[in-house]
């Protein structure tokens, strides 16, 4: 029964959804419609999923000493820092008690975090982080610089959520993605050796193509330039054409198992 | 000879070298020169040393790659570019549209993409404000928002101070949902974007007046690289909206994009050299943009340079396989 | 003299009465200003509920006027005219008002600027307190609703108490167009279904005040089709794909021996969790940054589910990061049902399965970070990849590991190619699953598969003979084969 | 810990400190806290650096970025989900107070109770928490494959399947015809363009053809279905070199990008 339930689920969901685009009706319309956005509303419900994982990880690898344990703190920090960024918001141009009430909700989950990974002095650190949550409380009764909320009538207004996104997210972001372009060139040097038919031509192709535009060739650059637009335009619109055709059919194979109940493997049984 | 010895004559190479250059260069080209000659002299001697397969350690290759991409930026060196026939075609598609058409542009990328398709989203926002068309900006991308309003603000409308917001442009924002978004503002942009980014109702803009979903705007671009992005608004708007779809992408994508070129995208924008050929056909078409900040073109001197550098790697890589194969076969 | 006032007054009364007895039906200038420019007025009119869409729409054809293109060449578009009763044009009136209302008893409520419009109607309510207002809206919210319900009822009181309205503007030279409303209620361009309509086309000249309506058409009904004909193609190839999978899945579950080409990717998986075993270092399964709703990261379950299972049976260790929280609550069931099956309940941790973070390159560092300090014998990345394929491939490559991936982003097909030791290629991540299981009823639907791609291949060679043919040959019937391809969007 | 990490950890230390004072310094004219401004620049790049580190190999700096990064940017999208979906698109829907308490406008089609479904499914999700419970949570992940998988079924199998194989029925002996090729036009390498047309309709349509046959799997590759696969991925290699070339180009974009900021925004040498 625990298992049936759901087959039955994504059978019936998945033949509507499949019916629907056959039947042009309003009211097949509207059906429609509420599930895609039930879907989106149920996936954002998981997101409390993922932070109470994240946590359990974290705190787990600090309680067993991992590797690099202690950066875990930082982790959690973050987090619970850029969520109170993301919840509060100045009223006016002051701070006021802001950055001390940062401070001490921070101390608050570094406390209870040693609390659940330490064996003796439970006590102690469970004792100051309750001090540190009144002084928390404190500050939120008698500090009216700011509050607890985020988004107003003129849109995003937390300076610090924004201050955290331009310069920590997008630096490490970016830069994280720029790492590529030192690795696209040691891949290159390291796989692109004529060792066999296949792997020669995956080399003279990528010649080909990085050589397309470049300036150096005299007479031969517009000849590159050809050459590689149409070894983009013919070749590979036939080798992509194939593999849509091939991966749109291995999803619509594996589509149709889910629906029909004969792949269980998403539900742990396969 | 002894390993001194060899220092001593790099040592006294180096000198003469230098020498040269101070002496032959006006003080301006010795950024360059210098860096061009760190570059291909460490080549060439990488390369000499290839002849005795040796391999080379990937932090060396590291080391190339960015003394190649950061020299050309503290001192540049630019080239012309000629726009192909996919990007002329988005071009002529906007350029022949009557003035006061709708378009809709949507930044689908991240901070990360930001420096490969960010100058193509420029070129092609300045463009339709330039041409007269009422362009509505969204993003399908929590990380677009604010990089939509931070362009929007700090570089495209600086320009266009007489633009007004809700009459000649608006920016609806992000919403999140993926191709869910699309979905539904194929059929109405109210129910997924009840209000602009500055909580504008949707019915009180001027430009959704006569515009009640994606099928009613006459043109639209997607700017981005991943998912969602152009390919959704491809199959998710484009298609059964019936309403012209242009793309630009980031060079990864451009080939994916290739298959729905011409019958499902009109015209493909492929990376910083689409962006490049694109700044080109605006300042050729447009005076007014003579000034105009071209990243696009100011990126392509990195770009040559580096892509030298990987292919005298590959080059390098392959002389230290067949040697090393001959050595294994003796 | 008097004969000159007599003719006046005549022209004035014939005028009033022309006038007269046009109001019902025009609302363009009474007195045509010579009727000899008068354009011929187009012929045949029909009108029809719009095929097969969800209602709401009534497409009109009419033979083009004799003046359009020929004769006297003057027609310059079509208007098309629907009959609208006046409480239609009553509703968007009264729901400004309920706006109002609306605003005016929520928060934050400020007086309109003096002479607008909003302004005209907060004088009307000026004086209300909060009670009487809630009591107006309330009062006003049925009116609506009310008047809605009735639009079939005024639509049929044609033609009284209405008025034509000009509902779409079609070229010279055309013959049809739709009047396509929303089924939106609280729209302008809501259009009930099961009305009765009336409709007229006008010829229409250069100046606009010289025009000729056609004779009306109607009553005319929009409903909405409980099947998409334009769609006949795609349901074809669902019922012959569907027939084709349950043939091969009843065929495979009868015992028929299915024979499968080896494919290198697969078989190093079962090698890579030995050599795992044997090095005493983890699995790192990777199932990428797709969604739980993409069919390449439910592939990638299934074959989670394989690997768990054979890491449960050999005791080694398997590390799940997850991009998603919804892929790593379905991950976590898979990898817990594999260890239950496996006969390990045990050694199943809830660790083995973690979330990290939604953002892209912030996954990729944690991963990579993984990597290196972990040192995983084998990496496998399964599901959707985008950028971060080359930055995780690489890494592996550096510490070490065994790289196993597959995915059908075409884009990173060639960086796992070029770091890693086996990739899967496009569909070859959805037959993998049932390659690892060898079970006769995903073998089925390989099988399936297969008949598809030679069906479609067939199709193809066919379709392309048959479009070059009809080219050549001029071949009306061959190009409708062709054309039923064409899926109507 | 090594000496010689205590030193380029007090280096840095230094580094940072000396580049937070100038920089606040460089920025003192305009307004706002610039000592804070400072330093998130200052920050940004080296977070950086600190990733670029990365390549020479895994060290602290790294280590640093990667777990902030982890943390904030979690922080960042459970902050995003919950203003853009939960509170603009859900709340207006199930009741006006809360909808007046987030100051969301209402929606024109007013509250609708249907909305209480996903978030008893998102609650149900949620039970897998509970020990017990965590059956029910099969529910609503049925429910959201189901939806998807139909979803997907369709839309694969008509854009990518039907329409793909409907373009490449194109005409491969007749010259009058104007289609795709557009872009193939560009191709006059010889003086008939018309030639090479041809020859590239004949490229894909083989391409297509056999690249294909290798994705067949219930069948040996031998003889002449051999050749086929085999010619069938070598065009698939060759798509795959030259894509790999292409995307150079990208990639050094990004890392332009990044330097860019060091050199321009941090720096300010350009």
């Amino acid at each position: 029964m625990k298992r049936q339930i759901p087959v039955v689920l994504v059978g019936l969901f998945g033949l509507f959804m499949i019916f629907q685009y056959f039947v042009p009706h309003e009211s097949s319309e509207w059906i429609y419609e509420f599930l895609l956005d039930w879907t989106i509303i149920i996936g954002i419900f998981a997101m409390a999923l993922g932070l109470w994982s994240l946590y359990r990880v974290s705190v787990e690898k600090i309680r067993t000493r991992k590797p690099a344990w202690g950066y875990n703190y930082l982790t959690l920090v973050g987090l619970f820092t850029m969520m109170l960024f993301g919840f509060t918001s100045q009223n006016g141009e002051a701070w006021g008690w802001f950055f001390p009430f940062m401070v001490a909700a921070n101390l608050t989950l570094v406390m209870i975090i040693q609390a659940s990974v330490t064996k003796g002095h439970r006590g102690l650190f469970l004792g100051t982080a309750g001090v540190c949550l009144a002084v928390c409380i404190v500050i939120i009764i008698f500090d009216d610089t700011w509050g607890f909320h985020f988004e107003t009538a003129e849109g995003l207004q937390s300076t610090m959520f924004r201050a955290f996104f331009d310069n920590i997210l997008i630096p490490i972001f970016a830069t994280m993605f720029s790492l590529l372009a030192f690795f696209i060139a040691s891949a290159a040097y390291r796989a692109f050796r004529a060792r066999n038919v296949m792997a020669t031509l995956l080399l003279l192709a990528a010649l080909i193509v990085m050589l397309r535009f470049n300036p150096y060739f005299g007479p031969l650059s517009p000849y590159m330039s050809k050459a590689s637009n149409w070894l983009m335009n013919v070749p590979n619109l036939a080798a992509q054409r194939a593999i849509i055709i091939g991966v749109g059919l291995g999803i619509v194979a594996t589509a149709l198992k889910v629906i029909l109940g004969i792949e269980r493997g998403y539900m742990g049984k396969g | 000879m002894g390993k001194r010895h060899w220092i001593l004559l790099g040592a006294i190479v180096a000198v003469i070298i230098i020498a040269a250059v101070l002496w032959l260069f006006p003080k301006e080209r010795w950024g360059t020169v210098f860096s061009l000659l760190l570059v291909f002299g460490g080549l060439v001697a990488l390369l000499l040393r290839s002849l005795y397969a040796k391999e080379v350690e990937r932090r060396i290759i590291f080391l190339f790659i960015l003394v190649a991409v950061a020299a050309p930026i503290l001192f540049p060196i630019t080239f012309t570019e000629k726009p192909t026939a996919v990007v002329q075609a988005v071009f002529d598609k906007i350029e022949n549209l009557p003035s006061g058409s709708t378009v809709l542009l949507s930044f689908d990328f991240d901070p990360a993409m930001a420096p490969e398709v960010q100058p193509m989203a420029n070129a092609i926002s300045r463009h339709c404000l330039e041409k007269g068309h009422k362009v509505i900006f969204m993003s399908l991308w929590a990380t677009g928002q604010a990089l939509l309003s931070q362009s929007l603000s700090d570089y495209i409308l600086l320009g266009f101070p007489d633009k007004v917001d809700g009459v000649d442009y608006v920016n609806i924002g992000y919403k999140a949902g993926n191709e869910g978004v699309l979905n539904v503002i194929v059929s109405n942009f109210e129910k997924m974007f009840p209000t602009d980014v500055n909580s504008v109702p949707l019915k009180d803009i001027r430009i959704f007046d006569d515009i009640a979903s994606a099928k009613d705007v006459d043109f639209i671009m997607s700017i981005g690289g991943g998912m969602p992005g152009p390919k959704e608004w491809v199959l998710f708007v484009g298609d059964p909206g019936d309403v012209d779809v242009g793309v630009g992408v980031a060079a990864v994508v451009a080939p994916q994009m290739y298959p729905y070129y011409p019958a499902q995208v009109i015209g493909i924008l492929g990376g910083v050299k689409g962006a490049a050929e694109y700044e080109y056909a605006l300042k050729d078409a447009y005076p007014v943009f003579a000034d105009m900040d071209t990243p696009g073109l100011r990126m392509m001197g990195p770009q040559t340079l580096a892509h030298i550098v990987i292919l005298s790697f590959i080059v390098i890589g392959n002389i230290i396989y067949f040697r090393g194969r001959r050595e294994r076969k003796q | 003299m008097k004969l000159k006032l007599f003719v006046v007054s005549l022209v004035v009364l014939l005028s009033f009465s022309i006038a007269f007895a046009q109001e019902d039906t025009l609302t363009v200038p009474p007195i045509p200003p010579d009727s000899a420019l008068l354009p011929a007025a187009v012929t045949g009119l029909v009108a029809k509920d719009t095929d097969n869409d969800h209602g709401h729409a009534i497409t009109l054809k009419w033979q083009p006027s004799a003046d359009d293109g020929a004769g006297r060449q003057s027609v310059a578009m079509y208007e098309v005219f629907r009959w609208v009763p006046d409480l239609m044009t009553r509703i968007p009136a009264l729901r400004d008002t309920l706006e109002y209302l609306k605003l005016r008893t929520g928060d934050g409520w400020s007086p309109p600027e003096p002479g607008s419009r909003t302004d005209s109607i907060h004088n009307v309510f000026a004086s209300l307190d909060d009670a009487q207002l809630e009591e107006r809206k309330e009062s006003l919210e049925q009116t609506i609703s009310q008047a809605i319900r009735d639009l079939p009822a005024a639509h049929a009181a044609y033609p009284e108490d209405g008025d034509w309205q000009q509902v779409a503007v079609a070229p010279a030279g055309s013959a049809t167009a739709a009047d396509v409303g929303t089924k939106e209620k609280d729209t302008p361009d809501y259009l009930p279904d099961y009305s009765d309509f009336y409709y007229r086309v006008d010829a229409v000249t250069a100046d606009p005040a010289i025009r000729t309506a056609s004779e009306i058409v109607g009553p005319v009904q929009s409903y909405g089709q409980w099947f998409n004909k334009g769609r006949l193609a795609v349901s074809v190839f669902v019922l012959i794909f569907g027939l084709l999978t349950i043939f091969f899945v009843q065929h495979a579950r009868r015992g028929a021996d299915l024979y499968v080409r080896p494919m290198a990717g697969i078989e190093a998986v079962d090698d890579a969790i030995g050599r795992a075993t044997e090095m005493g270092r983890p699995i790192l399964y990777v199932l990428g940054l797709g969604t739980a709703d993409m069919i390449a990261t439910i592939a990638s379950f299934t074959i989670l589910g394989r690997v768990a299972r054979r890491v449960a049976e050999y005791q080694t260790k398997l590390i799940v990061p997850a991009y998603e929280p919804v892929v790593m609550a379905v991950a976590q069931e898979v990898v817990k049902t594999a260890y239950y099956d496996a006969g390990r309940p045990d050694d199943y941790d809830e660790d083995i399965v973690f979330f990290v973070t939604s953002l892209q390159f912030a996954y990729v560092a944690a991963v990579n970070g993984l990597m290196l300090r972990e040192l995983p014998a084998t990496n496998v990345y399964m599901g959707k990849f985008f950028a971060e394929s080359l930055l995780l491939a690489e890494t592996g490559a550096v510490a070490g590991s065994i790289q196993i991936a597959g995915t059908d982003e075409i884009a990173q097909i060639p960086f796992f190619i070029v770091a890693c030791d086996y990739t899967l290629i496009g569909e070859e991540l959805y037959a993998a699953s049932a390659y690892l299981g060898r079970e006769p009823i995903l073998l089925g639907s390989l099988k399936a598969q297969d008949w598809a791609k030679a069906g479609v291949i067939a199709l193809a060679v066919a379709g392309l003979a048959l479009s070059n043919l009809a080219v050549a040959y001029d071949w009306s019937w061959a190009s409708s084969i062709v054309d039923f391809f064409r899926v109507v969007d | 810990m090594k000496k010689s990490t205590l030193i380029v950890m007090a280096v840095v230390v230094v580094l940072f400190l000396l580049s937070w004072v100038l920089k606040a310094s460089a920025l003192q004219p305009e307004q706002g806290s610039y000592i804070l401004r400072g330093f998130l620049v200052t920050f940004a790049a080296f977070l950086t650096l600190a990733v670029m580190s990365f390549l020479y190999q895994d060290n602290p700096f790294y280590k640093f970025a990667e777990h902030l990064f982890v943390g904030v940017s979690a922080a960042f999208w459970m902050c995003m989900g919950f203003w853009t979906t939960i509170v603009q698109n859900l709340i207006p829907r199930l009741s006006t107070s809360l909808a007046d308490y987030f100051m969301v406008p209402q929606r024109p089609e007013g509250l609708n109770l249907f909305f209480y479904t996903p978030v008893i499914l998102g609650i149900l999700l949620l039970m897998r928490l509970s020990p017990r419970g965590g059956w029910i949570s099969r529910w609503p992940l049925a429910f959201i494959v189901g939806t998807t998988a139909g979803l997907n079924f369709i839309r694969y199998l008509r854009s990518d399947f039907i329409k793909q194989i409907s373009s490449t029925f194109v005409p491969l002996l007749g010259t009058q015809w104007e289609g795709i090729g557009p872009f193939l036009s560009n191709l006059d390498l010889s003086a008939s363009g018309q030639l090479v047309l041809l020859l590239s309709n004949w490229v894909v349509f083989l391409g297509v053809f056999t690249g294909l046959i290798y994705f067949f799997f219930s069948k040996e590759h031998k003889g002449a279905f051999g050749v086929g696969s085999r010619v069938g991925i070598w065009i698939l290699m060759i798509t795959f070199g030259a894509s790999f070339g292409y995307t150079v180009m990208g990639r050094i974009s990004l890392l332009v990008g990044r330097i860019t900021f060091l050199f321009g925004t941090w720096l300010e040498l350009i």
